[in-house]
């Protein structure tokens, strides 16, 4: 990977004191006349977790889509290691080491642990021409997915079929999924929504050990989970970026008090 | 809920097994020596089944006039619904043919499904009888010794039309049909004629079938001018573009002439609109044929229903088997000798005595008639004793 | 019963009928054997569609265009009067169909759902428009194929096509060869990622799979696999019409599919025979049998759903389920 | 082709896009608000057709008919809803494909025992049966001009119903959000009943208004079937104006393809749709 130490200042945006992976730069997106972000920039670094907050229609669910290919922007660039890669699409961008899980749970839910994995794990190596070879014996691709499925957490569940597992569970298969394509850049949106307690600190435990290595953005609503692992924090309002730097900076930044925690958060 | 599981499982079940079992079953039914075996594979079902029925009941009244026997054979059916489904034909026909054993196969009336059944006839040597498909191909390129045909081609009616349209004394003509073979090889025909007769087609004009929107080409029509319009169209067409004609001011100004096929069955859907139409084809309401007077009084009273064309087709199929049986009296159906016979026969036909060409279509005379009321009334003869050219028929 | 015994009894009796087609020509007459090999042809056909419907999650409602576009191959490459070498025609039929196939895929995978339905059924009309209508495709009563394909290579010949016990095991050769292929591919990689496509289309473009290509490859190689179909047909009948390219036809091997259950190659082979015979059966009842077959296909629907190779099942949990309450 | 010959061709693809319109139109709503892909379409404008024979042989009178048809339709489709259609929604298409499959083998076996397999003629009313001369040889028939101008009137109606009435913001609330609809407390199953009944009635319809015109025979609803996805598809689902604007380009590229490339006519059609899933492969009017 292209060593990228272009160090990117703009309005509003953290400084970046480590390596940067993915950089966004100026991200707008409109719909119809509306801007759902209005240039937004973020900069996700090699072993940080940057947490993306907001009130609901801040415009973070637009911005991940931007960031994952899933909806080009309006304006703006993306970059990955110094490459612009703004006009990639979703499939092109997960081939380039960029994973996303989604906030409404997004898997092959008739299909078990092992296969959603194996499935993810194959798309880095898909050859699509062995026509006659079982699946199942192409062990480089079982390992990947063996490998994520036990960092996920999710060790002896592999015959499992996702759509009979928990809520929980089906989140944490999420991860496995991202982690199984070996992505660099992690984006994950919203991995503790409808969590129960325990398995949102199971969660955060997990992504505290993901960061080794790889750069993540977290969408999340849970405060407490948020300021438990995350490096950066970005704010969003209204389709821009309020605030962003290290925690203490965003707890004791007032703006952010007024326009978002003071009432935004119960 | 469950129940209506079960009934489903069975009903398929039964299903599976039925045909299993049918499969398994011997042929049992032995050559019985007097008998003779009639295939009819003909339409009950779908747009022709009409049609499928008035051949049926003329075959089966000649053989009544009979006395219920062939040359002293007693006649056994064998009847399938061909639903004028060209992709299930040569399966239909072979249920008659290796399944069923027949001796002779009757039938169809659409075209494609009479080719299918031709092909499974020349392959498997099987006598065969068309009592209306009109393709010129069957006897023409794909004629065989063993394939007859009572009907037409479609060329015959169409030349006629041709040579009277040029008789008229009309210069120009524009034709316009759908575009199948069965159009297309009647367009021909008129063309033939006219031509040869120093008439100019300005233009052949084709619609995909089985469309019915006509607008455009009445108004092409129209703007071309021509002394007459040549068209072939049947069925719910016929009646639309009849219709369509009328309605654009063209049927007074433009004669329209046409095959037969245009105004039989067809004048009383037209509400009038037919009235006046000349059309050209092998029968014709008001024929000075003794024979024509009996068959209708014998066919009225059996069947309820005025007879038509195809009726008369279905008739002559069954005159045309008793010539070929005649020539092996008793035993073994000799298919030389039946051949012979019926190539040579003449049938003393409804529609007036005819012989068969040498490709095995009738010699016939094509009349002019004339639509008045729901009757197409004869006029004339349009061409006496006309022989299909059978291009292509190396026999 | 466990999902292991389930699947050992599933192949007893995958066994069983095909040995039961096997020995079928000793027992049945002529004219059932080669109704049996209809059906076989039209089961590989229902193969082929399975792989869209059942596997890939494609509702193609024009399928029957690609097995008549080999069947009209087939009639327009033989000479009119001597056979076409098999080893030409046989692969040049299956080429034509993969690549229409090929061709209108690119158009029909752009979209999707209702779309996707309509759009199959609309190319598959001007397939048939164009052998209706042109005088490419021999006009609207159908050519004959008057020699079937001859075998020979190399002044060698294996099999003769002419002997209706031969092509019946050929056509036998074929089911089996068409079935274990299919059976191959699901299980590669290439079929992992259709089954993914069928299950959570936008998932598995997350994922980094171009879709659009794996279902193009998907739609071609069934095109191929209905020309499969499509050669056999007109080589055992000798005769092809636009009839074979109509949508009464594709909806057919549709119901076929439905009927033996989709998503399951066994159940493709059954529904084919199902339909077939339900046909045979209801038209020997009456002559209005398309009355009786809406009535089973509205049924199959409404009350049925997996389809027949779901049925036993079915059926085993509603007995299981009596036992438990009794 | 001369100018006069133009102008009349001109006339003759509005008068077909029109009626195609009409029969598209109900096709298109149901797909677009229900989500249910309808085979049998075709089958409703072929009873429409045999209704307006049967019924007119019995009034006399076409327009009485008409008035009486189209509330026999409305019922007949509310009827189909309940018994059948209702059971579809949360199933996926292939399965509304098969049940309306089999529906048109059912209606057509039904339609060969209860009215034969003739072909039927159905008189145009005394009063519309005038021609108005176009050219010295070519006249129009008034009855095709009425047959326009309803169908502009229908348009134009249902853009009312559906921008300007209450039923018309249920019915546009859900499409998006079966949901969301029934918690405001409306009756999704009575406005979903209502909406498919709307759609058979206006297919009925065409086939009524069509059949003095078209004459009435068996399978006339294949051959509208397939012209009326062609149209859907071009127009885009669900949307009204979509499908007036298809139906018009198809009337037009029919019309001229016939007269300018009579070879390739059956293909015109289909050849305008793929060059529309080029450049938009969701319809030129694709719905949110």
């Amino acid at each position: 990977m292209a060593e990228a130490d272009t160090v990117i200042q703009m309005a509003g945006a953290a400084p970046v004191t480590g390596e940067a992976m993915l950089v966004a730069e100026r991200l707008t997106r409109r719909f119809g006349g509306l801007a759902a972000n209005q240039d937004v920039c973020l900069t996700l670094e090699r072993g940080k977790l940057h947490a993306l907050l907001g009130p609901n229609g801040a415009g973070k669910s637009t911005c991940i889509n931007m960031l994952s290919g899933d909806l080009p922007p309006s304006e703006g660039r993306i970059l990955l290691g110094g490459k612009d890669i703004t006009g990639l699409g979703a499939a092109q961008r997960s081939r380039i080491g960029i994973g996303r899980s989604y906030q409404r749970t997004n898997i092959f839910p008739q299909f078990s642990v092992l296969e959603n994995c194996r499935l993810a794990a194959q798309s880095r190596n898909p050859r699509p021409w062995k026509l006659f070879t079982d699946a199942m014996h192409l062990f480089d691709t079982l390992e990947r997915a063996r490998a994520a499925i036990l960092e996920a957490g999710l060790g002896g569940r592999e015959e499992r079929i996702a759509g009979t597992m928990s809520h929980g569970e089906q989140r944490q298969l999420e991860i496995a999924m991202v982690l199984a394509t070996d992505a660099r850049v992690l984006l994950l949106d919203e991995p503790l929504a409808g969590m129960g307690s325990d398995e949102s600190a199971q969660m955060v435990e997990l992504l505290r050990g993901l960061k080794e290595n790889r750069a993540i953005l977290l969408v999340e609503h849970d405060m407490d989970a948020v300021f438990a692992v995350a490096d950066t924090i970005t704010v969003m309002v209204n389709g821009v970026v309020l605030e962003s730097g290290p925690p203490e900076q965003i707890r004791n930044s007032a703006d952010v008090q007024t326009a978002y925690l003071g009432d935004g958060h119960v | 809920m469950n129940k209506e599981h079960g009934r489903t499982a069975v009903r398929s079940i039964v299903g599976l097994v039925g045909v299993a079992v049918g499969a398994m079953l011997p042929l049992a039914a032995a050559h019985a020596a007097e008998k003779v075996k009639v295939g009819l594979m003909l339409p009950y079902t779908g747009t022709y089944a009409a049609l499928g029925t008035a051949i049926t009941n003329g075959f089966k009244q000649y053989v009544a006039e009979q006395g219920g026997m062939l040359a002293g054979r007693e006649v056994e059916y064998f009847v399938v619904d061909d639903e004028s489904n060209p992709a299930k034909a040569t399966e239909n026909a072979n249920k008659l043919v290796k399944r069923d054993e027949v001796d002779v196969l009757v039938g169809t009336v659409h075209s494609g499904v009479a080719l299918a059944m031709a092909k499974v006839a020349r392959d498997s040597k099987t006598l065969m009888i068309i009592p209306n498909a009109g393709a010129d191909e069957l006897t023409g390129p794909l004629c065989a010794p063993n394939v007859f045909r009572t009907s037409f081609t479609n060329w015959q009616p169409a030349y006629a039309m041709g040579k009277v349209a040029a008789e008229r004394g009309h210069k120009t003509a524009v034709t316009l049909t759908w575009k199948y073979a069965a159009g297309e090889q009647a367009v021909n025909g008129f063309a033939d004629a006219f031509k040869g007769a120093g008439g100019k087609v300005l233009k052949q004009l084709t619609l995909p079938f089985p469309g019915v929107e006509f607008q455009p080409y009445l108004t092409e029509i129209a703007s071309l001018k021509p002394d007459a319009v040549y068209v072939f169209f049947a069925g719910g067409g016929a009646v639309k573009f009849v219709k369509d004609y009328d309605a654009a001011g063209l049927k007074s100004s433009i004669p329209l002439y046409s095959s037969g096929f245009l105004t039989d069955g067809t004048l009383g859907a037209m509400g009038g609109a037919g009235e006046g139409l000349l059309t050209a084809l092998q029968y014709a309401d008001g024929l000075d044929v003794a024979k024509d007077k009996d068959f209708r009084s014998a066919y009225a009273a059996s069947y309820k229903m005025q007879p038509d064309v195809y009726a008369v087709q279905g008739y002559d199929a069954a005159q045309l088997l008793k010539s070929g049986l005649d020539a092996v009296k008793t035993g073994k159906l000799e298919q030389g000798a039946m051949i012979k016979a019926m190539e040579s026969a003449t049938i003393d036909s409804p529609r007036g005595a005819f012989t068969l060409s040498k490709a095995h279509n009738p010699v016939q005379d094509i009349y002019l008639r004339k639509a008045e009321g729901e009757e197409n009334k004869v006029v004339g003869v349009a061409a006496g004793k006309l022989a299909d050219p059978a291009r292509g028929c190396r026999m | 019963m466990n999902p292991t015994t389930q699947s050992r009894v599933a192949m007893i009796f995958k066994l069983a009928v095909l040995a039961g087609v096997i020995a079928f020509p000793v027992f049945g007459s002529a004219f059932y054997t080669e109704m049996v090999a209809k059906v076989l042809v039209l089961a590989i056909f229902a193969m082929s569609l399975d792989l869209l419907v059942g596997f890939t999650g494609l509702v193609s409602l024009g399928h029957a265009a690609y097995f008549g576009i080999a069947a009209y191959a087939v009639a327009l490459a033989t000479p009119k009067y001597d056979p076409a070498n098999l080893w030409v025609v046989f692969p040049l039929a299956v080429l034509a169909a993969a690549l229409a196939a090929f061709f209108i895929g690119l158009f029909v995978l752009r979209t999707k759902g209702i779309y996707f339905i309509m759009v199959t059924l609309a190319f598959a009309q001007m397939a048939y428009y164009i052998f209706h209508d042109t005088p490419l495709g021999g006009g609207s009563d159908g050519i004959y194929v008057n020699f079937k394909p001859d075998a020979t290579i190399a002044g060698w010949t294996p099999f003769d096509l002419n002997e209706p016990l031969q092509l019946y095991y050929i056509v036998v050769l074929a089911l089996v060869a068409v079935f274990a292929f299919l059976s191959l591919v699901l299980r590669s990689p290439f079929g992992r990622v259709l089954v993914g496509i069928r299950s959570n289309e936008h998932r598995m473009q997350s994922l980094g799979y171009a879709t659009f290509r794996y279902k193009l490859a998907a739609f071609t190689l069934a095109g191929a696999l209905a020309g499969v179909a499509g050669f056999l047909y007109a080589v055992l009948f000798g005769f092809v019409t636009p009839e074979y390219l109509s949508w009464h036809q594709s909806g057919n091997v549709l119901m076929m599919v439905i009927l033996g259950g989709m998503g399951n190659l066994g159940g493709a082979v059954l529904g084919a025979f199902a339909f077939i015979g339900l046909q045979e059966l209801f038209s020997d009842w009456t002559k209005h049998w398309q009355l009786l077959m809406g009535g089973v296909i509205v049924a199959a629907v409404l009350f049925m759903p997996g389809g027949l190779s779901a049925l036993p099942r079915r059926i085993l949990k509603v007995v299981n389920g009596e036992r438990g309450n009794g | 082709m001369d100018f006069t010959t133009f102008l009349i061709q001109i006339l003759n693809a509005l008068q077909y896009g029109l009626l195609l319109f009409l029969v598209a139109s109900g096709l298109t709503l149901v797909f677009g608000i229900m989500g249910i892909i309808n085979l049998a379409h075709g089958s409703f404008y072929m009873i429409g057709a045999y209704l307006a024979f049967a019924l007119t042989s019995m009034t006399g009178n076409l327009m009485l008919s008409i008035a009486l048809g189209i509330p026999l339709a409305f019922a007949f489709g509310a009827l189909l809803e309940w018994l059948l259609f209702a059971h579809l929604y949360k199933r996926d298409h292939l399965e509304q494909v098969l049940l309306t499959y089999g529906l048109i083998l059912i209606f057509e076996e039904l339609r060969s025992i209860t009215m034969g397999d003739d072909v039927h003629g159905v008189d145009i009313p005394a009063m519309f049966s005038a021609s108005i001369p176009l050219s010295d040889t070519l006249s129009y028939p008034v009855y095709r001009i009425l047959i326009s101008v309803v169908c502009l009137a229908l348009a134009g109606g249902l853009w009312w119903l559906m921008q300007r009435t209450r039923l018309g913001m249920m019915i546009r609330a859900g499409s998006h959000d079966r949901d969301m609809v029934q918690s405001l407390g409306i009756d999704i199953n009575l406005l979903y009943r209502t909406v498919f009944a709307l759609g058979v009635a206006l297919a009925a319809l065409a086939g009524m208004l069509a059949a003095p015109i078209s004459s009435v025979y068996p399978g006339m609803g294949g051959s509208v079937l397939i012209i009326s996805f062609v149209i859907v598809v071009i127009g885009g689902i669900g949307s009204v104006w979509g499908a007036l604007l298809a139906a018009l380009l198809i009337g037009f590229a029919d019309t001229f393809g016939k007269v300018l490339v009579p070879d390739l006519a059956g293909l015109v059609v289909y050849l305008v749709m793929a060059a529309v899933l080029l450049w938009r492969p969701e319809g030129i009017f694709r719905k949110g």
